[in-house]
């Protein structure tokens, strides 16, 4: 187990300075962020010096260098939107995001391993088929728009929930988490549903049956973790997503996260915040993916043994 | 005999569904269980009628004041936190003395100021000329690349001199009519502020002080007991940002904000809003140095095809007033005279068949560009604009582009090999002159313009040259002229803001609100409620 | 005695599914009558496709027709076939922009599914058949895509280059690369080692002849069922990215980019934002529905499920019902 | 019908009806089979694929999949008919009174449990132990089933056994609570010649030693000669002939009977192609109105075309399904 994640660490590190590069690369083909941050009215005086002050004015691979030159001495650069040090503002953002998908895809698989194991269960029956529709139906509903139906009905209308903003009680998280929630949730039910009604109908099922087990026994000491394969693999993906693209939840709720982050430093052209978020999620997500593999090896004996081979 | 054994224990069948009912009841209870708990205060606090809660569009990127002609900084900044020496009443344009009391100019290039006694600093020192020669330095000669400084004052740099505590002394390289209105835009901060490095969170002489920043989330002030002037309503403010409009206009309805800035025109007939002129206008910039937009009568023809009013009541929700010049209502320089041109289709392609009976090239393809976010309804105004020029017989494609690449289209070094350029731009003359307008928009090698005449550039230089009355006539005639021999610019509206006021407080937005929101002119609705 | 085998005996018997099987499979629109939500899907998803494909011919200009005196008329039937479901804020037919978007949405989505399924699985097929270091290259490019921005390819491919529908197409279809790439990846690492694989193997048949005619039709129906997924995804994020403003550019319309515009007018003109997210909704929807029937109709060990009568459908399970608590 | 005994029989089953639900419609899979087997008896249930034999297991434990449903009949165990019982009843039957051991061993044993814990579970089930308990349990079981080291391999997982310990497990485990009944669907088929014997022996072996009623199901014609005392042989959906094997086997009274024994290789001359019963069974939709076996049978007249043959003693412990059995005798 050890050997296989220092193997699979190690594979990483090349995979991600090849994402770094290409931000690198992809962001100064968007231009020179000059006129972003200067007057309208600035003189090609003003511009030339700015662009001198802030490095712009070399040729890319020697930009390049002196990134990579910072970047070994941990220093990501400096913003030039607010003028602060690009880690601090990143460090700021992630956790909002980590959070936000956290206790998303916590709810999610739960919810999901709960209604797809009832739907399951009795396949074709109503619960199965108003599950798999109203599971369905989440999944492909355009995010930004139950977000902003979540605001006008439940923090306006009902006057339920605040509709919007990260400060207050738990109840500002229903809102957000609720926008997050719906698509992973619809997708995981169909999986979990899928891979429970194909555990469930396996011999070795029958054969529990066979002693006796209560059906309580059946679902969860032996259909469950059979079907979790699957499960893990694409709650996996929908992680990988929420850590990049939590974008439109933290655009219209004002949740300062490392999607708006990105976005913002996108359009303004803010290279260094930009660099550092990318290579942030980037380690997430490459951790989130030997994660992943972990708990494939934990829960399945036949891949443990196949991983130091 | 015969049963079946796939019909279900009735026991168990009940059982089954008492299982799903409970889960699905608590499910219920649960979430409304978390949503009742705290009942939705939401991020500005709850209404306390002591906390003035504003939600912006979104967080400012800083609070340094140098920065503060970037609008994101100055609503915060400016006349709240910090104040300049001279300020300019939006609706009159008049300059009315704050940190100065008053000004005098000595010769062509040499200004006195004197300055205002019994003022002092959020940090509790006084304020004195020394302070003023400080922030005028940091501002506009250091090497910080302040915003202010491209903005209002070139590549000019300022000798400023402290001669007492009272009285400070401004000498300009070139003659300049109107130095005063300049520095109106100069915020002051004590001397004791980094000179060599921006601040993030400033101190200022204003009626509020930053209590807390609480990034990404909240940038929390509180009244400044030391204030020199009237102490404002409000002891404590707060600033939050949302990005969507819709949820900005949410927390004024539900009661989470007091004020709410750039609401979308739809909301215009909610009565707790209210539309303000922003002093930004719109136009289509037609870019003459190619075919077929280097023929006026083309150019022209796109004026005419232009349905103002159409636009403006179904995409504006009626909340702007048809253009025909660049510089809007209450600036120096703004001519009354002039008329919106009224949609004439049949001249339009009159004009069109003419040109291309002389060879015109009317089929090639015109880029109609605008920027995403420009203003509510800008993606809808640009298919208007692209149907009408369509109509008259133009060939047009529309771009939408973000701000870094509409800028690149927008100013000087115009990009090359793009064809003919049709640029949606919004103008705001913040400072009240049409000087500021005609020199970037109106010369023929201004920064954002694409051409112009001789004549029109020589007009121009004249009437920077003025002051007074002659200042104001020789502007108003020159934009005339664009309009008759240049036509650049087809004018579409003068624009207007829309704010969320909620009906607990009373405020009276003008012109300058976009940029300078003062939380001291906010008052509560009801007298002695606080 | 050695084989006492019984002489009919042709493998063993415990489904009860083997007796039908001999016959030949039932005739797909048979098993898809029996199966009413499917054929309704199947019926929305017919729909759709055929007003994508020839909607443009009968509309002519209507959904550029612009007339802003009628902006934001409610649905009605009295202003003709071109006010049924209202008009926009330009006061063009909601009903002719959404058969014209139709056909942008799927000549969007479509292609980008087809572009990430054919390139992601042959690699993962590839990949994962020969293993080492092919493999472990493979995951990598997976990861890194994965790992990459894709809002940050939008906006260069979009302000960089020039906007278009088929750079949207592209985009899209690279972010989604690494789900097939792993799927088939993983699907092809397991069925290397099966006995019939071997086989082909000594018998010297080529790899890119095992891969097509061995593993990739096993590997067939999971990797539809993604697609599948995936379509949803797709115009799903293409609406996030009209959200964003950097998805399909105006004059172009699709079903996302009208929510997107419509969205400030939820409160006083429903019609603009909700009726093309209803398309979005049934559409996927359909095709979800419809390709968990395919997937079940295709695969000879579940087609059974799809035969039950169908008021017993409705009681029995899987499982049995002594298995309900 | 009941076998003439003495003794209460551990499993009764009695006009046994079970419906499949195909595309084309519902097919009677089973159509009243009826047998029974007393304890320490083995019965072997012998038909090709396709002719019930498994169905009729899966009705009597009650593992049915939901295409087919129990239309009609009884399956007997101590006195009750189970399939009148209440879901929870019913468990309380499966291990301890009823207990079943299937063909492929592999996917029968759950692939992410240790098998230690699988041969365990039904000690915690029904005897309520602890996990420390039915652990031992499991190793005494392990042990008595052949398996080497067994404390050490009860941490294993099942794809780390070979097939034949794999079926030696799920025999341990089926076999845990002493069951009354043991079924064994195939028991035997998935494995090597040489492990085919040795796991017949275990049951044997485990059978005399529990006094278990064993029903062994099967297409193997040598296993049930040398491993049942009984034979029900099953075609389309019903029991042809059914008896003793010692006198089904040497006399068969039923032609399709007949016809099995002819096809073994053991009684063909070297050279000759084997004789085999010619044609194949019937569609289970198509079973003709008369004698299921008419199409294929040497001996087929008008009667069997209009009128189906009941099941009736052609001795003193067995009976045939055929118009003509008599005949057969006499030849």
């Amino acid at each position: 187990m050890i050997i296989f994640l220092r193997k699979r660490i190690l594979s990483s590190a090349v995979p991600l300075v090849c994402v770094v590069l290409g931000v690198f690369f992809l962001a100064r083909m968007t231009g020179n962020p000059v006129d972003l941050y200067l007057p309208l009215s600035a003189t090609a005086e003003q511009r030339a010096e700015f662009s001198a002050a802030q490095g712009f004015d070399l040729s890319v691979p020697a930009q390049l260098w002196n990134y990579l030159v910072d970047a070994a001495h941990l220093d990501f650069g400096t913003s030039l939107r607010t003028g602060q040090s690009a880690t601090e503002m990143v460090l700021d953002a992630f956790p909002v995001t980590l959070q936000l998908a956290g206790v998303t895809m916590l709810l999610a698989i739960s919810g999901a391993v709960l209604i797809g194991s009832l739907a399951a269960y009795r396949p074709n029956s109503l619960m199965d088929r108003v599950a798999s529709l109203l599971s369905m139906t989440a999944a492909s509903i355009p995010d930004f728009w139950f977000a902003v139906m979540g605001v006008l009905v439940f923090g306006v209308s009902l006057d339920l929930l605040p509709t919007s903003g990260t400060l207050g009680g738990p109840e500002v998280w229903v809102l957000p988490v609720a926008t997050l929630l719906i698509r992973p949730f619809g997708v995981l039910v169909q999986v979990v549903r899928g891979s429970m009604v194909a555990a469930l109908s396996a011999p070795y099922v029958k054969i529990a049956r066979a002693k006796g087990a209560t059906p309580r026994r059946v679902i969860f000491g032996h259909a469950l973790r059979n079907a979790v394969t699957p499960v893990l693999t694409v709650a996996g993906d929908l992680t990988v997503g929420l850590v990049n693209g939590a974008v439109i939840v933290e655009t219209i709720f004002g949740w300062p996260g490392i999607g708006k982050l990105m976005i913002d430093s996108i359009l303004q052209r803010d290279f260094a915040v930009l660099q550092a978020a990318v290579l942030m999620t980037a380690v997430t997500i490459f951790a989130l993916n030997i994660l992943v593999d972990v708990c494939h090896a934990l829960t399945d004996p036949r891949v443990r043994q196949a991983v130091p081979a | 005999m015969k049963f079946s054994v796939s019909s279900t224990p009735p026991t168990g069948r009940r059982r089954y569904r008492a299982t799903t009912a409970t889960l699905l009841a608590g499910t219920v209870l649960l979430a409304s269980g978390c949503a009742v708990a705290g009942s939705a205060a939401g991020d500005a606090g709850r209404a306390d009628g002591r906390t003035l809660r504003v939600v912006l569009t979104q967080e400012p990127p800083t609070l340094e004041p140098c920065e503060a002609s970037l609008t994101g900084t100055g609503v915060v900044v400016r006349s709240n936190i910090t104040e300049p020496l001279v300020e300019r009443d939006p609706d009159s344009g008049e300059l009315h003395p704050l940190l100065a009391t008053g000004w005098k100019q000595r010769d062509d290039r040499t200004w006195t100021f004197d300055m205002r006694e019994g003022v002092t600093f959020q940090n509790g020192e006084p304020f004195t000329a020394e302070d003023a020669a400080f922030s005028i330095d940091r501002a506009v000669n250091s090497d910080l690349a302040c915003n202010v400084e491209g903005y209002v004052f070139g590549d000019e740099d300022l000798k400023v001199t402290a001669e007492s505590d009272t009285r400070l002394t401004v000498t300009t390289e070139q003659p300049d009519p109107i130095l005063p209105l300049r520095l109106s835009f100069v915020e002051i901060v004590p001397r004791t502020t980094n000179a060599d490095a921006k601040v993030r969170i400033p101190v200022g002489t204003g009626p509020y002080a930053v209590a807390s920043w609480q990034p990404g989330a909240a940038i929390n002030l509180s009244r400044y007991d030391d204030y020199w002037g009237d102490a404002p309503d409000f002891p404590r403010a707060r600033y939050v940002w949302r990005s969507d409009a819709s949820v900005r206009a949410a927390m004024i309805d539900k009661g989470e904000a007091e004020i709410a800035v750039a609401l979308d025109p739809v909301e215009a007939e909610k009565d707790t809003t209210v539309a303000f002129p922003n002093n930004e206008t719109t136009a289509l910039r037609l870019d003459g140095r190619e075919a077929p937009l280097d023929d006026i009568r083309v150019r022209r023809a796109v004026d005419l095809a232009v349905d103002r009013d159409g636009i403006i009541d179904a995409l504006l929700g009626g909340l702007a007033e048809p253009a025909g010049q660049l510089v809007p209502p209450g600036v120096v320089g703004h001519n009354e005279e002039i008329e919106p041109t009224p949609q004439n289709v049949k001249e339009a392609t009159a004009l069109i068949d003419e040109a291309e009976a002389d060879g015109v090239p009317v089929d090639r393809q015109i880029t109609l560009v605008a920027r995403n976010g420009m203003f509510a309804g800008v993606s809808e105004t640009a298919e208007a604009l692209q149907y009408q020029m369509q109509k008259i017989g133009l060939n047009v494609k529309v771009r939408m582009a973000d701000t870094a690449t509409q800028l690149q289209y927008q100013l000087r070094p115009l990009p090359e090999d793009v064809g003919p350029i049709a640029l949606l731009i919004m103008h705001g003359n913040q400072a009240g002159d049409a000087a500021f307008t005609t020199s970037q928009y109106l010369l023929s090698d201004g920064p954002q313009s694409t051409f112009g005449t001789e004549e029109l550039d020589r007009r121009i230089a004249d009437a920077g040259a003025l002051s007074g009355d002659q200042r104001q006539k020789a502007f108003a005639d020159l934009l005339v002229d664009q309009n008759r021999s240049v036509v650049q610019y087809a004018h579409l509206a003068h624009m207007s803001g829309l704010l969320g006021l909620s009906p607990s407080i009373r405020y009276e937005p003008n012109s300058a609100t976009g940029d300078e929101m003062r939380l001291a002119e906010v008052s509560p609705a009801k007298a002695g409620q606080h | 005695m050695t084989t006492e085998e019984l002489p009919a005996a042709d493998g063993r018997e415990d489904s009860p599914q083997t007796a039908p099987a001999r016959k030949g499979p039932p005739r797909w629109w048979l098993l898809l009558g029996r199966d009413r939500p499917a054929a309704v899907a199947a019926v929305v998803l017919s729909l759709v496709v055929l007003v994508a494909l020839f909607g443009r011919l009968f509309i002519g200009d209507h959904a550029q027709r612009q007339n802003l005196d009628a902006s934001l008329r409610a649905p009605s039937l009295g202003d003709g076939f071109y006010g049924l479901l209202g008009t926009d804020v330009l006061g063009r037919s909601v009903l002719a922009r959404l058969i014209d978007a139709a056909a942008t949405t799927l000549s969007v989505a479509v292609p980008a599914v087809l572009c990430s399924l054919v390139i992601g699985s042959a690699i993962g097929l590839w990949a994962g058949y020969h293993g080492g270091r092919r493999e472990s290259v493979a995951m990598r490019v997976a990861d890194i895509i994965l790992s990459f921005p894709s809002l940050l390819i939008a906006v260069v491919v979009l302000y960089v280059f020039s906007p278009s529908a088929l750079n949207i197409v592209l985009i899209l279809a690279v972010a989604r690369i690494p789900v097939y790439l792993r799927t088939s990846r993983a699907e092809a690492a397991e069925l290397r080692s099966r006995l019939f694989v071997d086989a082909a193997r000594t018998f010297g048949t080529p790899s890119r002849h095992i891969i097509q005619r061995h593993i990739l039709p096993i590997a067939l129906p999971t990797l539809l069922t993604v697609a599948t997924l995936d379509f949803c995804f797709v115009m799903l994020t293409e609406s996030s990215l009209s959200f964003l403003g950097i998805g399909i550019q105006p004059p172009d319309v699709s079903w996302g980019l009208m929510v997107a515009q419509g969205r400030q007018y939820l409160q006083t003109a429903w019609w603009i934002t909700v009726l093309p997210g209803l398309a979005i909704v049934l559409t996927t929807v359909s095709a979800t529905v419809l390709a968990a029937w395919a997937r079940i109709a295709t695969d000879p060990a579940q087609r059974w499920r799809l035969t039950l009568p169908r008021k017993r459908r409705g009681a029995s399970a899987a499982v049995p019902p002594e298995m309900i608590p | 019908m009941t076998t003439t005994s003495a003794t209460d029989p551990a499993l009764d089953v009695e006009g046994l009806c079970v419906d499949l639900s195909t595309a084309s419609g519902t097919v009677r899979a089973v159509d009243g089979v009826s047998f029974s087997v007393r304890r320490g008896r083995t019965l072997a249930l012998l038909g090709e694929s396709g002719c019930g034999k498994s169905m009729t297991a899966l009705s009597v434990v009650g593992l049915l999949d939901p295409a087919a449903e129990v239309t009609g009949g009884a399956v007997r165990v101590r006195g009750e008919d189970t399939l009148r019982l209440s879901a929870a009843e019913r468990r309380k039957l499966a291990g301890p009174v009823l207990s079943i051991v299937f063909q492929d061993a592999l996917t029968a044993l759950n692939p992410v449990q240790p098998v230690g814990r699988q041969i365990g579970e039904p000690f915690r089930i029904h005897r309520g132990l602890s996990r420390r308990e039915a652990r031992e349990k499991a190793i005494e079981l392990m042990t008595r089933v052949g398996i080497p080291e067994p404390r050490q391999r009860a941490k294993s997982y099942p794809h780390q056994f070979s097939g034949g310990m794999r079926q030696r497990l799920l025999i341990a485990m089926a076999v845990a609570l002493d069951p009354d009944v043991l079924i064994a669907d195939e028991p035997t088929t998935a494995l090597d010649v040489t492990v085919q014997a040795q796991i017949m022996r275990l049951l044997r072996d485990l059978q005399d030693e529990r006094d278990m009623a064993v029903v062994l199901i099967t297409h193997d014609l040598a296993v049930v000669a040398q491993r049942a005392d009984d034979v029900a042989v099953m075609y389309a959906g019903t029991v042809v002939e059914q008896g003793t094997v010692r006198e089904v086997f040497s006399a068969p009274r039923h032609p399709y009977t007949r016809g099995l024994l002819d096809s073994v290789p053991e009684d063909a001359e070297r050279g000759q192609p084997l004789p085999a019963v010619p044609g194949s069974p019937p569609e289970l939709s198509a079973v003709p109105s008369g004698c299921v076996f008419q199409a294929r049978c040497p001996l087929v007249r008008e009667r069997c075309v209009s009128e189906r043959p009941v099941l009736r003693a052609t001795g003193d412990a067995r009976s045939a399904a055929c118009h003509f059995s008599e005949e057969l005798a006499r030849d």
